[in-house]
């Protein structure tokens, strides 16, 4: 292998794995984000802002 | 008896020792081992073999002596003793023995490969402690069945006797080394450690459900 | 605890959810564009940057290399200093901040270990090699990974989240240890040139790409993070709200 | 169908806790086992339930056939302890029981409702209350048919509404032409019953 | 805090499957390791005092995970966690870490020379060994303590308590391995990671127990 | 002496069980909680030992001076199960916990002749009987000297004479100016006490 080829993979594995890490990432709030408004639209209330966090 | 193996396996499972976790006690164990005998990479592929072979045991014992015990303080076991007449009772030892290996010991199998590269074992010698693995390490789990049905049929003394049973893992454990050790050092063979490993699988295969059923039967 | 009681104020002011979910909107597209800006230029810079006289080409791989490095030293610090805010201040958006923040850093591990595995085949000849520094980061991406098995394997959301605030603040002893492994133990990996205290060693023309690149990932990471923090908010509110409508059909089954 | 108890004695420990008891119980009647404790109620259900062997006498069950030919294969056994993992749904817990003892009679829900308990199927046992629990493991019950209940202290831990209805769905099985036996400090609230006063060593 | 000490060394004594299984696991790996290596005495000499630490590392991680679980499951946390205003948790844990150590770990340390004679060590590097692990092997363990509290409510932790705390024993394992090699190679300094090995065992002795506390406290 | 508590809230696994919980027992007087299954019982002993937090509220131990200034440090808990070592003798679990819990009354053998157990203390405390082992449990209040008793379901499993004898060892606690806090669904035969009803859920 050339030392190019060492470059290419390197930043080739990186794009991907940086690439899968937003995908899950947006995949994952869009079907959160869809459970939410499902939610919503059935008329469960979240008491104000309460312990959603904790 | 399908019912029982797929319940093992959840528990197993939800307990955080499912098979991600298996494998990654595993990779921890293996990544533990060059911190200890240092970075010679030569070394490492010499001892590879025995090293996943040590992990896998470890892994089993982690998990084995409690196979009966969970169920017998829960009352699960009074249940499946009494169900003998539906379901052989050393079918249902053979079941959960199966469920364990395939919960804790059959992850580490899948990766043992992968994790035999990080230690520098040669090609042959991946797919050698794979296979070796593979057919050797269900004895493992049968006699630790049998070790834990006398630790719960007798609460006092069986310890004693399944300590006495641990042992007999370590045919096991020397020809599955001596087998994957003959794929790889030439003059080694291979074929003749790895038939008596598929023999001391079946003979315990057989022996142990029964053995441990007996104890069951026994116990208190 | 619920705002309705309690006027929030202080440090829970920001510890309001609701206010850091509007926050994050407005400030989401800044920090990604800029992310994306200052990758480009650092990548730009990075190529037309004079070869290393003895690494060649393969210096390049610097560029990633260092930032994945550094990231991943900094996602854990982050994650502890969380811990902190579980543990002492109760800070709600501590353990969201914890949680979301570990199969990032988990990401960045892994690259910092692959890219530097790609970087030492040609540099050192192999792939691997277990010196002080390629294992304790190792050890760091093992100890992402115990968090993450750990956050999962409990489902008490509130138990879950101090049993790995506790687990991160004890797994923080192997942040020095990654830094300072070069120097106390000589090493096939070579010592901090940048991030030292009498000032970077390494020749300008390197290190100002080196710098864009990194900032431009730690912006990467940080819109990441707040992506996936967001995403940990709602997905609490899902749980909610599903439980709180569980009980309503409870209450009218009998 | 019949429960024949002949001459039997029991020992725990390489000690006799009790000896020279006979009983019989026709179908669709109950025996209450009573006594002071460690007077040996919960060794005689479980000596019954085959679980542990007589040191004298024997145990017999007449009249179930092929299929119920044993007293352990006949008897749904009630112990101490619940027999359901903590970490599995109560749903999971009860699905397993019903496919490996067969003989089903009604659904996981169905169960669930017969017991009081509507929508904890998707809770982890261990999630229950002491009596809720009880619940549980008396839906077992009912989910698989089996013509002998032995219950040790079937009835500890459950509310006074429970409780009821567990006597109410325990005439159930006894008009069905079930067999209970069970051992309890608090009265059942069962009519056809005969009484087993165990004494005690003291 | 004795009641408490000699109350875990009875159980272990009684039941404790700790001792005798970590014994024989131990002995089990050193009887494996020579099949793997094949029989190269001046190897097993050098490799020696690493693989009698990884044996002793990975044989006081069984019964570790059970160290408050069994506790937890019969109530008696409860009423320990209830007398923190009497006895400091903090020191409560430290206790039955000391009874875990003295029942499962120490009877390791002390067949660890007879082992390594198997292994052909030479004297001095039996003693270095024997003396590192006794110095070492209570920082393991009070690690493992942090692992068994955090998953004190999950059934059956046992994997999961070995991933979480083997990448935190790795420094231990290191100096441990550095210092008995250091009393056999001559170059290699012995005090200098012995001193480490001591600083990281107090260390842990100090975080572990209120890491734990902390642990426990929150379980529920 | 006197357990004060304010509106306190409780919840179980992010879940709210009960909320606004107010009530102060007075030194020589018990409090019985009463309520169905799930109802929140045992939740509010532990909260009130200590074990759980609270979501809301508070509980305090007033009047204990130094040595009880928390409800944790004044309370003895005797929860669902009995904290003891299957393994070991009962003479070995209880001098255990005497010496460890310290303010020590009087000997093991005292405390178990109290419960009615005569020669138990050489057995392993796996070998005896439910209620025996319950009056095993029972017998660590009485060594150890605590101004309050947290109490969940203390008589399950008792047989009548024990739950006699019991009631007579709770009117002593009483007599001497402790207080209880019992979780039951049985009447216990205590006089001076108040009761508290908790609705459950539904
Ligand atoms: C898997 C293998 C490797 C790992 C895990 C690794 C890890 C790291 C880490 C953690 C840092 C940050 C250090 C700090 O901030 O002090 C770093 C920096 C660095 N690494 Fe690597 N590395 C690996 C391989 C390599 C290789 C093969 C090279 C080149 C021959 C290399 C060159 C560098 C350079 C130049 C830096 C920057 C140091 C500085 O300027 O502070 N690394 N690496
Ligand atoms: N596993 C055991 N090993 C030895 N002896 C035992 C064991 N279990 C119980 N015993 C003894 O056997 C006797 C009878 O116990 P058993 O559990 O049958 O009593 P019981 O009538 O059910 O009492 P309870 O009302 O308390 O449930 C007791 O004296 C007890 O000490
Ligand atoms: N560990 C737990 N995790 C989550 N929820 C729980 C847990 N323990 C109990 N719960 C829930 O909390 C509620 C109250 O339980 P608790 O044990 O306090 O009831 P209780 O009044 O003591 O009932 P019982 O009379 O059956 O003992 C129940 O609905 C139960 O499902
Ligand atoms: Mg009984
Ligand atoms: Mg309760």
């Amino acid at each position: 292998m050339t030392h190019a080829a060492y470059v290419t993979a390197a930043y080739l594995v990186s794009a991907l794995a940086l690439v899968g890490l937003m995908v899950w990432i947006l995949v994952d709030q869009r079907s959160q984000k869809r459970a939410l408004e499902d939610l919503e639209k059935r008329g469960v209330r979240r008491r104000a802002g309460s312990r959603e966090a904790s | 008896m399908l019912s029982l193996y797929l319940r093992d396996l959840k528990l197993a499972a939800g307990a955080g020792s499912g098979a991600l976790t298996g494998a990654l006690f595993f990779l921890a164990v293996i990544a533990v081992i060059p911190f200890g005998v240092g970075p010679d990479l030569n070394l490492l592929a010499r001892i590879g073999p025995a090293i996943l072979w040590i992990g896998a045991l470890l892994a089993s014992l982690l998990g084995l002596d409690r196979m009966f015990q969970t169920d017998a303080e829960d009352g699960s076991l009074d249940l499946l003793l009494m169900s003998d007449s539906r379901h052989m009772l050393a079918l249902i030892v053979f079941i959960k023995c199966l469920a364990h290996w395939t919960t804790s010991v059959l992850p580490l199998v899948v990766i043992s490969p992968l994790l035999g590269l990080f230690m520098n074992v040669p090609p042959v010698g991946l797919m050698a402690v794979a296979l070796t693995l593979l057919v050797g390490t269900p004895a493992i789990t049968f006699i630790g069945a049998v070790g834990s049905a006398l630790t719960v049929a007798l609460p006092r003394g069986g310890l004693l006797v399944s300590v006495l049973i641990l042992p007999l893992t370590v045919p096991v454990l020397v020809f599955g080394v001596a087998a994957a050790r003959g794929a790889i050092a030439d003059p080694d063979p291979f074929v003749a450690p790895f038939l008596i490993l598929c023999a001391i699988t079946i003979f315990f295969a057989v022996i142990g459900p029964f053995a441990a059923a007996l104890a069951l039967r026994n116990a208190e | 605890m619920s705002d309705t009681t309690k006027k929030p104020s202080g440090v829970m002011a920001l510890a309001n959810p609701t206010r850091f979910l509007s926050l994050s909107d407005a400030l989401l597209p800044w920090l990604g564009g800029l992310a994306v800006l200052l990758l480009a230029l650092g990548f730009y810079m990075a190529f037309t940057a004079p070869e290393d006289y003895q690494q060649g080409i393969t210096v390049r791989i610097m560029y990633i290399h260092v930032p994945f490095a550094w990231l991943s030293m900094f996602c854990y610090t982050l994650m502890s200093i969380s811990a902190l805010g579980t543990l002492i201040w109760k800070h709600p958006l501590a353990d969201v901040s914890l949680k979301s923040a570990a199969p990032i850093g988990a990401t960045f591990t892994a690259l910092a270990l692959l890219t530097g595995s790609i970087w030492g085949k040609p540099m050192w000849g192999t792939w691997w090699v277990w010196d002080a520094r390629l294992t304790s980061v190792f050890v760091l991406f093992l100890m992402y990974l115990g968090i993450i098995a750990l956050t999962r394997a409990l489902d008490d959301q509130s138990r879950a989240a101090r049993a790995a605030a506790i687990l991160t603040l004890v797994g923080f002893i192997n942040i020095p240890i990654i830094k300072f492994s070069v120097e106390w133990w000589n090493t096939l990996h070579q010592p901090a040139s940048v991030l030292r205290l009498d000032g970077p060693t390494i020749h300008p023309s390197m290190l100002w790409p080196l710098l864009v690149c990194a900032l431009g990932f730690t912006l990467l990471f940080s819109t990441l993070h707040i992506m996936a923090m967001r995403t940990e908010i709602w997905r609490r509110r899902v749980t909610t709200m599903r439980k709180l409508s569980a009980r309503k059909a409870e209450g009218a089954a009998s | 169908m019949q429960l024949a108890v002949t001459d039997l004695g029991g020992e725990r420990g390489g000690e006799p806790v009790f000896s020279g008891i006979s009983f019989t119980v026709e179908a669709g009647s109950a025996l209450l086992v009573t006594g002071p404790n460690g007077a040996g109620k919960s060794t005689l259900l479980r000596i019954i339930a085959g679980l542990l062997v007589p040191a004298e006498g024997e145990v017999k069950f007449l009249g179930g056939g092929e299929k119920w030919d044993t007293p352990a294969a006949a008897a749904h056994y009630l112990g101490a302890t619940n027999a359901m993992k903590p970490a599995l749904t109560v749903a999971e817990n009860l699905t397993f029981w019903s496919r490996f003892l067969g003989e089903i009679r009604c659904s996981v829900d169905d169960a669930l409702e017969q017991v009081g308990l509507w929508d904890v199927g998707h809770l982890p046992f261990g999630y229950l209350s002491t009596g809720q629990r009880r619940r549980v493991a008396i839906a077992r019950l009912l989910m698989c048919h089996r013509p002998l209940w032995l219950l040790d202290e079937p009835t500890s831990g459950l509310d006074r509404r429970s409780e009821a209805r567990f006597a109410e769905l325990m005439r159930g099985h006894l008009a069905e032409g079930g067999l209970i036996v069970a051992a309890t400090h608090l009265p059942l609230g069962l009519d056809n019953t005969q009484e087993l006063q165990m004494a005690g060593r003291a």
